[in-house]
């Protein structure tokens, strides 16, 4: 089999894609969504991008609320859980999917974002929750900021070399610091208990009891769909395009009048601010901040939920982020069905998952988004030729 | 129907079962409990829920507890915070569990210890002797330790070391958390001016010559290490390495298991060491019989239930502590009376905890005002696989409570390992 | 086998077709697509020995994809490849130059990695040992990339690169040379070298040559044999001089 | 003095311990353009084959040459398999493949071969040399483990500088499309890249294993280390790959020795090598010359 | 397929009379050991296209690479709007009011031919980033405007069709016009063109002659060609580059009839025996 038949390769070193006709050349752009609509249509949607996104934000808050309030209790707090992933995994689709730069230490800048949170719950009258979910994210962001001007000259495997040194080493700083910041076995957190509006709001919605555990997912889904709400803006706007030109040509963006170092750069400090707030639910959710918590792993699950999802795109990122989140324990459990016993279904569910990565990766290198998105493209083609050949009459 | 008949449990009113809390119906009662049984951690630990299983198989055989079977389920963590709280999330929320039994690991169940107080499930007897799960039962009412907390040990090792070796230049190897840490306090309280030098290694780091030479270079005689298993091997590797003979070694508990590191240190190079000989001679603490006892009645009864009712492989010290453990679950469970509930439980601890017999050497420390588990230790020396007694079982409390002889009995084993306990709730 | 190659320029492979004008390479009915898009749509042509074979056509009429689908590059939905007598449709791609087949592939096909040299070398890999003369006369030829010959190829200029594709072809010592726009950023100095050279061992040495070439003008006047394509199918086979005098047809297709 | 002796002496080893491992590293990405995540459990899987043919009685050295082997194996099917559908493709996409794998292979091992500890011997002995009175952390098989990597290394530049496979699996890696219509078998070499690759890897990891003990991870802190030895190096060089080693090895193993509580920075030593060698050289030590941009 | 209506100077509104003038003098670049431009100086001045031509490997990208920062030189200054340029470097060309296309097309694959365009009237952009993160009207005015913009340039150059569609399928002459287009749509004063018509038919460089000529009415060019007819139809003047030295200067007329510039570059019957050279043969030939 000769790879150029394969409909995604690219060819050569100029990169001349060969895609299906109307696709973008390579599977990484595939799932992005333009950011001008280029193509009139949709005339039911309202005009100005923050109406658009608004209405899809009321849509989303909606949507929360059902599903937080007829799930379960462990659902919901596999729902907190998705949402501190897919907050880190939203911003990274910034930072990669749109600006190219690879990262493997993104669960660093989480551990950031996590300690700060920890160390300011642990005053004795803590400040507003979200004051501290700000503080957090600031912290993030300047942690990321640095990074990104050391990160903004380094390509491919170095970038990537150079952030899995920050993700193995920057946890490390935990315990070396134990005094202020707890050592190997961390900061502990205790959650905010919830308001009492809150509780009048469940009561109101649904009748449910409002737990702590709901109450965190709650937390999770409105830092969610506000991070979303500004990164979608960031997409959707010449924020997001000059971002993607620097990920596909360097020169020509350049020439163009962008400074690279500038935004590659602002690529980095805004997905550290994303990681920086989902760094802050996790410790919620968690309720520790501790370096075991901040492994590798982490930063190699956010980079998988973003490719799974679909390179590029927001949506991409949650889809993915769902399926990490999801399918451990749906392996776990059928493997219990199926007879195993624990340490066989524990063992299996690492077992599953690498296998899911790998197929997904050869049969739809795209992504779910990117894949569903080349199909509608590639059918539009079809529809294009035929019309073309039929007009034609040659 | 009548269904059961309460055969195994004692004392109690004689009523019917009935599902009295969240986790027990009328003849089951479900635990759960996280392990690391995947990747960097998994080693040893991944066979503790295989000797609690053996245990509850067992037990389930003879009855039960109070006509209910014990249902064991336990997830795997991989010694990762993160996700101790997905899956403890899950054994609570979706599974249900009635209290969760021997969570593993300081950073593991710290992120699950708010939880589990604030939701309250009892959180019995953690795996690790950290002094987070008994020290402050006001801030965490659920949660009990069981093993000997570090600090402890420490001291228990640190009087012995001032009193049969006065004049050791003693140095430390410390694992760089609150275990060495716990450790370091408390020994230091006994012979701080004995110390030359204390060195600390990061699990994960496997070059530790840097450490021990500076032992070496310190010119210490006696080495204390508060370390796991692996780096009990790896510190005589490298002193092998080095050239560095101190006169004594002296290895906490937890990174003593003779057996396991003996069979690490087996066959390195042709003749330089075989077996556990580098290991001969050093120290050790000991708090629950090992499996090279044969002659102690536990380790024989453990054996039985092993061959009965376990699964592959050997009976282990890791599937000792989980059958210990388990031993320990059954008490609890049977002094929480014919129809348990959960605070139930944690009274009966409180209440009744402290007179409990078992395979472990002292008593627990269980009361209204402490949840700390086993109270002392014995110091033994390693001989081939196997070890002897150095020292009685000598017993203390944190802080700077004195140490004491152990004047109790050692407890032999109720008939098939099965406790029986009185209810002292009702 | 040293011996076999050394001799000629052209004579590798132990091929049959050597008088001119017997048909080197056929195509029958070659239909290729990419996704929904038809590029070739049933294309038959050859190329005979000795001669030269413009392909020529307006852009997207399927030129470089009848290249690439010749050589194997492409896999072809119908139709087949004949290469002297044998049928090649589903060869693999790298066995085709040792078939004799060297296939300059459109803008710039140098490993930008690898230096000057290497890039060369790597040209010649398949016949095994080549001797340093065959390089140095390529150097003699492009003396440009001569000077750059340890620079890695990527520091290279357009037109260098060019000269670099065209030389490592040559050293594969190919019966056929597909050529898909040789005079791209080429100066026209150059240019006329490269023709001149393509007819002298056309001329000389019975190597047979399949040009596709935007400039048509250019083409023509090196080509013996003209074909033109009009999205994806054969419009008009004839003789080169025959076309460049069809007015009509030159403003209808070849834009001049 | 002795101190410092056997800090330099371990930090020297363990530096070329990495390097073994970075040495597979190289050697993938000048074959395929691949970061192989997947390295450190393939060259696991090999080491548990071989200890399995030791504990059934045979000797080290045919497990040595059975790992190898299986290793070389191993590679060309994850390759032939795995690799290629992805091969051309978006990186990334790679990435998460050896990411997949690495965690698929982890498993299996696991399941196969449990997850407790197993010692793994070493052909050689482990006691230090003595010099004068003094042992030093010199031993035969710190000696056995710094033969290999450096014959290693020089089989791999020879290789790739002289030989006419290195040339043609060069010209695969970097532009497929181009290399076989030069006639160059490019699948089989990018097997073949991932087949030696994989010899050195489970080299790397026989060597790592040998006179310590082996679990289903233990290779984990090695793909850390050693990926950054050899993007320190500059990952397209062999030489670099070494050299990046050692100065991993020996920077870690003074910080470890020295540094207050030395052992807690030695990860964020690495960093901070790291950093400041890309800071200067964006890549690498050893790296090649800038590209042109325009 | 539709070809565009080229540009005409017919449109008075878009007129603006270019007064910049590009001046680069004693520009010196060496690659390692290797001396890609000695000494050169070149004038643009305001509202002409200036050739610059040259044998392959002459330095003529180099020369533009100078001119945009993307390559330092060792020696020599160059001045703009009589100010000069000292550490340029190319993200602040544009704000310059310098534009340049690259050799090849250099196209960014993953958008689409509109976004492309957009990218290229990146200084035109007024909305900062908070207005877009949080999507404030002032945001969408901006895009509104580049998209206008862009599309604006899209049909001057006949494009338009093509706005919604990604560019790696496009032909190959669309894309050199979406490239172009990029490079017009921030309204440069001078407009930097490296070899924009090879790959193109003849009637397709025909239109591109006029298109430039045209576009001299607003701005100066400076043009790399290897197609002479098209420069000598185009150019005011031309430079002439060999080796990186300069060899000739002058109009059209002159240049063409200089025998330095025949021998080196637009070349004659000399090249027949070049190839002689390489098919004379070694040993056992039977030529
Ligand atoms: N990789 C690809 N994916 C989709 N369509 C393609 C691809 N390559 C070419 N096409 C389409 O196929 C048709 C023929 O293209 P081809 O490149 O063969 O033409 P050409 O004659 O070589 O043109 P040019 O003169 O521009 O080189 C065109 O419509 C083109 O758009
Ligand atoms: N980064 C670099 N490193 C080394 N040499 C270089 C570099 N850039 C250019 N050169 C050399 O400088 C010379 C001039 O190159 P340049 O690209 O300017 O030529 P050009 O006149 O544009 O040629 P063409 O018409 O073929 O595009 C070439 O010989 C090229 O090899
Ligand atoms: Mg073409
Ligand atoms: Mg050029």
């Amino acid at each position: 089999m000769s790879e150029s038949q394969t409909p995604l390769s690219t060819s050569g070193p100029d990169g001349a894609g060969k895609a299906t006709d109307d696709a973008p050349a390579k599977a990484t752009a595939a799932a992005n969504a333009p950011s001008a609509q280029a193509t009139g249509g949709r005339s039911f949607l309202p005009k100005s991008t923050l109406l658009r996104h608004l209405t899809v934000v009321l849509l989303a808050v909606v949507g929360a609320v059902i599903l937080l309030e007829i799930t379960d209790p462990f659902t919901n707090s596999q729902l907190a859980t998705l949402s501190y992933y897919a907050i880190a995994a939203g911003g990274l689709t910034v930072l990669t999917g749109l600006n190219g730069q690879i990262s493997l230490g993104h669960g660093a800048l989480m551990a950031v974002g996590a300690y700060t949170t920890a160390l300011f719950l642990q005053a004795e009258e803590p400040i507003a929750l979200p004051l501290i979910l700000l503080v957090a994210t600031v912290t993030a962001t300047v942690v990321g900021a640095l990074v990104g001007v050391a990160a903004a000259r380094l390509h491919g495997p170095y970038l990537a070399g150079a952030t899995l040194a920050l993700a193995v080493g920057l946890p490390g700083l935990a315990i070396y610091f134990h005094d202020t910041l707890g050592g190997e076995q961390g900061i502990r957190v205790r959650a905010p208990r919830p308001p009492e509006s809150f509780e009048t709001f469940i009561g109101w919605v649904s009748g449910n009891s409002a737990t702590g555990t709901k109450w965190l997912a709650y937390v999770g889904a409105i830092c969610l769909i506000l991070t979303y709400f500004l990164l979608a803006n960031l997409v959707r706007s010449r924020i997001g395009r000059t971002w993607r030109a620097v990920r596909d040509q360097e020169v020509a963006a350049e020439l163009a009048g962008i400074n690279l170092g500038a935004w590659r750069v602002l690529a980095f400090i805004v997905s550290a601010a994303a990681a920086g707030l989902a760094g802050g639910v996790l410790a919620l959710v968690v309720r520790l901040a501790a370096p075991s918590g901040f492994t590798l792993v982490l930063s190699l699950a956010l980079l998988t939920a973003i490719v799974l999802g679909g390179l590029g795109s927001l949506l991409g990122a949650l889809l993915g982020s769902a399926l990490l989140v999801f399918l451990p324990p749906f392996v776990t459990n059928l493997g219990t069905d199926f007879g195993l016993n624990n340490t066989e279904a524990a063992q299996l569910a690492p077992f599953v998952y690498g296998v899911v990565l790998i197929v997904a990766m050869i049969f739809a290198p795209a992504g779910f988004v990117g894949t569903i998105r080349l199909r509608w493209l590639t059918y539009r083609a079809k529809q294009r030729a035929a019309a073309a050949r039929a007009s034609s009459g040659r | 129907g009548g269904g059961s008949d309460g055969g195994g449990g004692g004392g109690g009113g004689g009523g019917e079962n009935e599902a009295s809390d969240i986790g027990i119906t009328e003849n089951s009662i479900k635990l759960g409990a996280h392990y690391p049984l995947t990747g960097v951690a998994a080693p040893g630990y991944s066979e503790i829920p295989t000797g609690v299983e053996a245990y509850f198989e067992c037990l389930n055989q003879a009855g039960g507890v109070n006509g209910r079977e014990v249902e064991f389920i336990y997830r795997d963590d991989a010694y990762n915070p993160t996700q101790t709280s997905q899956v403890v999330n899950q054994l609570v929320l979706e599974d249900e569990v009635f209290a969760i039994m021997g969570g593993l690991g300081t950073p593991t169940h710290s992120a699950v210890l708010d939880f589990l107080n604030s939701e309250g499930v009892p959180d019995l007897f953690v795996a690790s002797g950290s002094l987070l799960w008994g020290e402050d039962p006001e801030a965490n009412p659920y949660t009990f330790g069981w093993q000997t907390d570090y600090m402890s040990e420490g001291k228990i090792i640190g009087e012995y070391i001032a009193e049969e070796f006065p004049d050791a230049k003693v140095g430390l190897f410390l694992q760089d958390d609150d275990f060495g840490e716990d450790g370091e306090a408390g020994i230091r309280q006994y012979i701080d001016d004995q110390i030359v030098a204390a060195v600390r290694y990061v699990p994960g780091n496997t070059n530790i010559a840097p450490q021990i030479s500076e032992l070496q270079a310190a010119g210490a005689d006696f080495v204390v290490g508060f370390n796991v298993p692996s780096y009990t091997a790896l510190s005589q590797l490298t002193a092998l390495q080095l050239g560095y003979q101190p006169q004594q070694w002296f290895y906490s508990n937890v990174g003593s298991d003779p057996n396991l590191v003996g069979s690490l240190l087996a066959r390195f190079s042709q003749g330089a060491v075989s077996d556990a000989s580098l290991l001969d001679g050093a120290l050790t603490t000991g708090y629950l019989p090992t499996v090279d006892m044969t002659d102690n009645p536990w380790i024989q009864e453990f054996q039985r239930i092993w061959d009965e009712c376990g699964g592959e492989g050997e009976l282990t010290n890791y599937r000792v502590y989980g059958m210990s453990q388990a031993y320990t679950t059954t008490q609890a469970l049977q002094a929480a009376g014919q129809n348990p509930t959960r605070d139930g439980l944690v009274e009966a601890i409180e209440t009744a905890g402290a007179d409990w017999e078992g395979p472990v050497f002292a008593p627990f420390r269980y009361s209204e005002d402490s949840h700390m588990g086993t109270s002392g230790m014995s110091i033994e020396r390693i001989v081939g696989n196997g070890s002897e007694e150095v020292q009685p079982v000598r017993v203390t409390d944190i802080g700077d409570a004195p140490i004491e002889e152990f004047d109790g009995e050692a407890a032999t084993p109720p008939e098939n390992a099965i406790p029986d306990e009185e209810s002292v709730v009702d | 086998m040293p011996d076999a190659h050394g001799s000629t320029a052209v004579s590798a492979g132990a091929g049959t077709a050597t008088t001119p004008g017997t048909a080197l390479l056929e195509v029958h009915g070659l239909t290729s697509a990419y996704g929904p898009v038809r590029a070739l749509d049933g294309v038959t042509l050859s190329a005979e020995v000795g001669r030269i074979t413009a392909v020529l056509g307006a852009n997207g009429a399927g030129k470089t994809t009848l290249l690439r689908t010749i050589s194997g590059l492409v896999r072809p939905q119908a139709g087949k490849v004949v290469l002297d007598g044998e049928d090649i449709t589903k060869a693999p791609v790298e066995a085709m130059v040792s078939k004799g087949m060297s296939h300059v592939p459109e803008g710039r096909g140098v490993i930008a990695e690898l230096t000057v040299d290497e890039n060369l070398r790597v040209g010649s890999l398949f016949r095994g040992k080549v001797g340093k003369d065959e390089f140095d006369r390529v150097f003699d030829f492009f003396p440009r990339i001569a000077e750059r010959r340890n620079n890695p190829a990527h520091t290279l200029s357009g037109g260098e690169r060019q000269m670099l594709v065209i030389g490592r072809a040559l050293l594969a010592k190919p019966r056929i040379l597909l050529l898909d726009e040789p005079s791209l950023g080429l100066a026209p100095r150059i240019v006329a070298q490269i023709f001149g050279l393509l007819r002298q061992l056309v001329d000389r040495e019975g190597l047979s040559v399949l040009l596709v070439e935007q400039n048509a003008r250019s083409a023509l006047s090196v080509a013996d044999v003209g074909v033109v394509l009009n999205l994806g199918k054969v419009v008009v086979t004839d003789d080169a001089r025959t076309l460049m005098a069809d007015e009509g047809l030159r403003h209808a297709y070849l834009g001049f | 003095m002795q101190q410092f002796v056997n800090v330099t002496l371990t930090g020297f080893t363990q530096g070329m311990i990495y390097a073994a491992f970075a040495l597979a590293l190289v050697l993938i990405w000048r074959s395929t353009r691949i970061v192989n995540f997947a390295q450190g459990s393939m060259a696991a899987a090999t080491a548990f084959i071989a200890l399995a043919l030791i504990n059934a009685g045979l000797s080290y050295w045919i497990a040595f040459v059975v790992a190898l082997a299986s290793g070389f194996l191993l590679g060309a099917i994850v390759e032939r398999v795995i690799i290629r559908p992805v091969e051309g493709g978006p990186e990334l996409n790679a990435v998460i493949v050896t990411l997949g794998l690495f965690v698929a292979i982890q498993a299996s091992i696991a399941i196969i071969f449990g997850s407790s500890f197993q010692s793994f011997p070493t052909p050689f002995g482990v006691r230090g040399f003595e010099l004068g009175d003094n042992t030093i952390a010199l031993t035969p098989t710190s000696l056995y483990i710094i033969g290999s990597v450096l014959i290693t290394m020089a089989l791999l530049v020879a290789l790739f500088r002289f030989t006419r496979v290195g040339l043609a699996m060069r010209a695969s890696a970097f532009g497929q499309e181009v290399a076989r219509l030069l006639g160059v078998k490019v699948g089989r070499m990018l097997t073949l890249g991932w087949a030696l690759a994989a010899v050195v890897g489970s080299l790397s990891g026989l060597l790592i294993a040998g006179g310590g003990f082996v679990y289903p991870a233990y290779m984990d802190s090695l793909i850390v280390f050693g990926f950054v030895a050899a993007v320190l190096g500059g990952l397209d060089s062999p030489i670099g790959a070494v050299v990046g080693g050692l100065i991993l090895g020996l920077a870690l193993s003074y910080v470890s020795g020295y540094a207050p509580r030395g052992s807690a920075l030695v990860n964020i030593a690495a960093l901070v090598i790291l950093m400041f060698v890309l800071l200067v050289r964006p890549g690498g030590l050893f790296a090649s010359s800038t590209a042109r941009r325009a | 397929m539709a070809q565009p209506p080229p540009h005409s100077g017919s449109q008075p509104s878009q007129d603006r009379t270019p007064t910049a003038r590009l001046e680069m003098s004693g520009i010196s670049v060496a690659f390692g050991g290797v001396a890609a431009l000695t000494d050169v100086s070149l004038t643009v001045e305001p509202g002409q296209v200036h050739g610059l031509i040259g044998p392959n490997g002459a330095g003529k990208t180099t020369l533009f690479n100078v001119a945009c920062g993307l390559v330092r030189p060792s020696g020599g200054r160059i001045t703009w709007r009589d100010q000069e340029l000292r550490r340029l470097k190319p993200s602040q060309l544009s704000g310059l009011g310098i534009s340049r296309t690259l050799q090849g097309v250099g196209l960014f694959a993953g958008m689409t031919v509109l976004e492309n365009v957009m990218v290229g009237a990146h200084r035109h952009g007024r909305a900062g980033f908070l207005s877009a993160l949080l999507a404030l009207p002032t945001s969408d005015k901006d895009e509104r405007q580049l998209r206008e913009r862009a599309q604006k340039a899209l049909v001057e150059l006949g494009a338009e069709d093509y706005a919604g569609r990604y560019p790696g399928s496009l032909p190959y002459p669309v894309q050199k016009r979406v490239a172009l287009a990029r490079a017009l749509v921030s309204d440069p004063d001078l407009l930097l063109l490296d070899e924009p018509a090879s790959g193109l038919a003849e009637d397709e460089m025909h239109e591109l002659g006029e298109l430039i000529r045209s576009l001299s009415s607003r701005m100066s060019v400076l043009l790399v060609e290897h197609h002479m007819d098209l420069v000598m139809r185009v150019c005011d003047r031309i430079t002439v580059l060999d080796s990186g030295e300069q060899i000739a200067a002058g109009t059209p007329a002159e240049v063409q009839a200089d025998p330095k510039v025949t021998e080196a570059y637009l070349g004659d019957e000399v090249v027949e025996t070049d190839a002689a050279e390489l098919t004379r043969t070694d040993g056992g030939r039977n030529a």
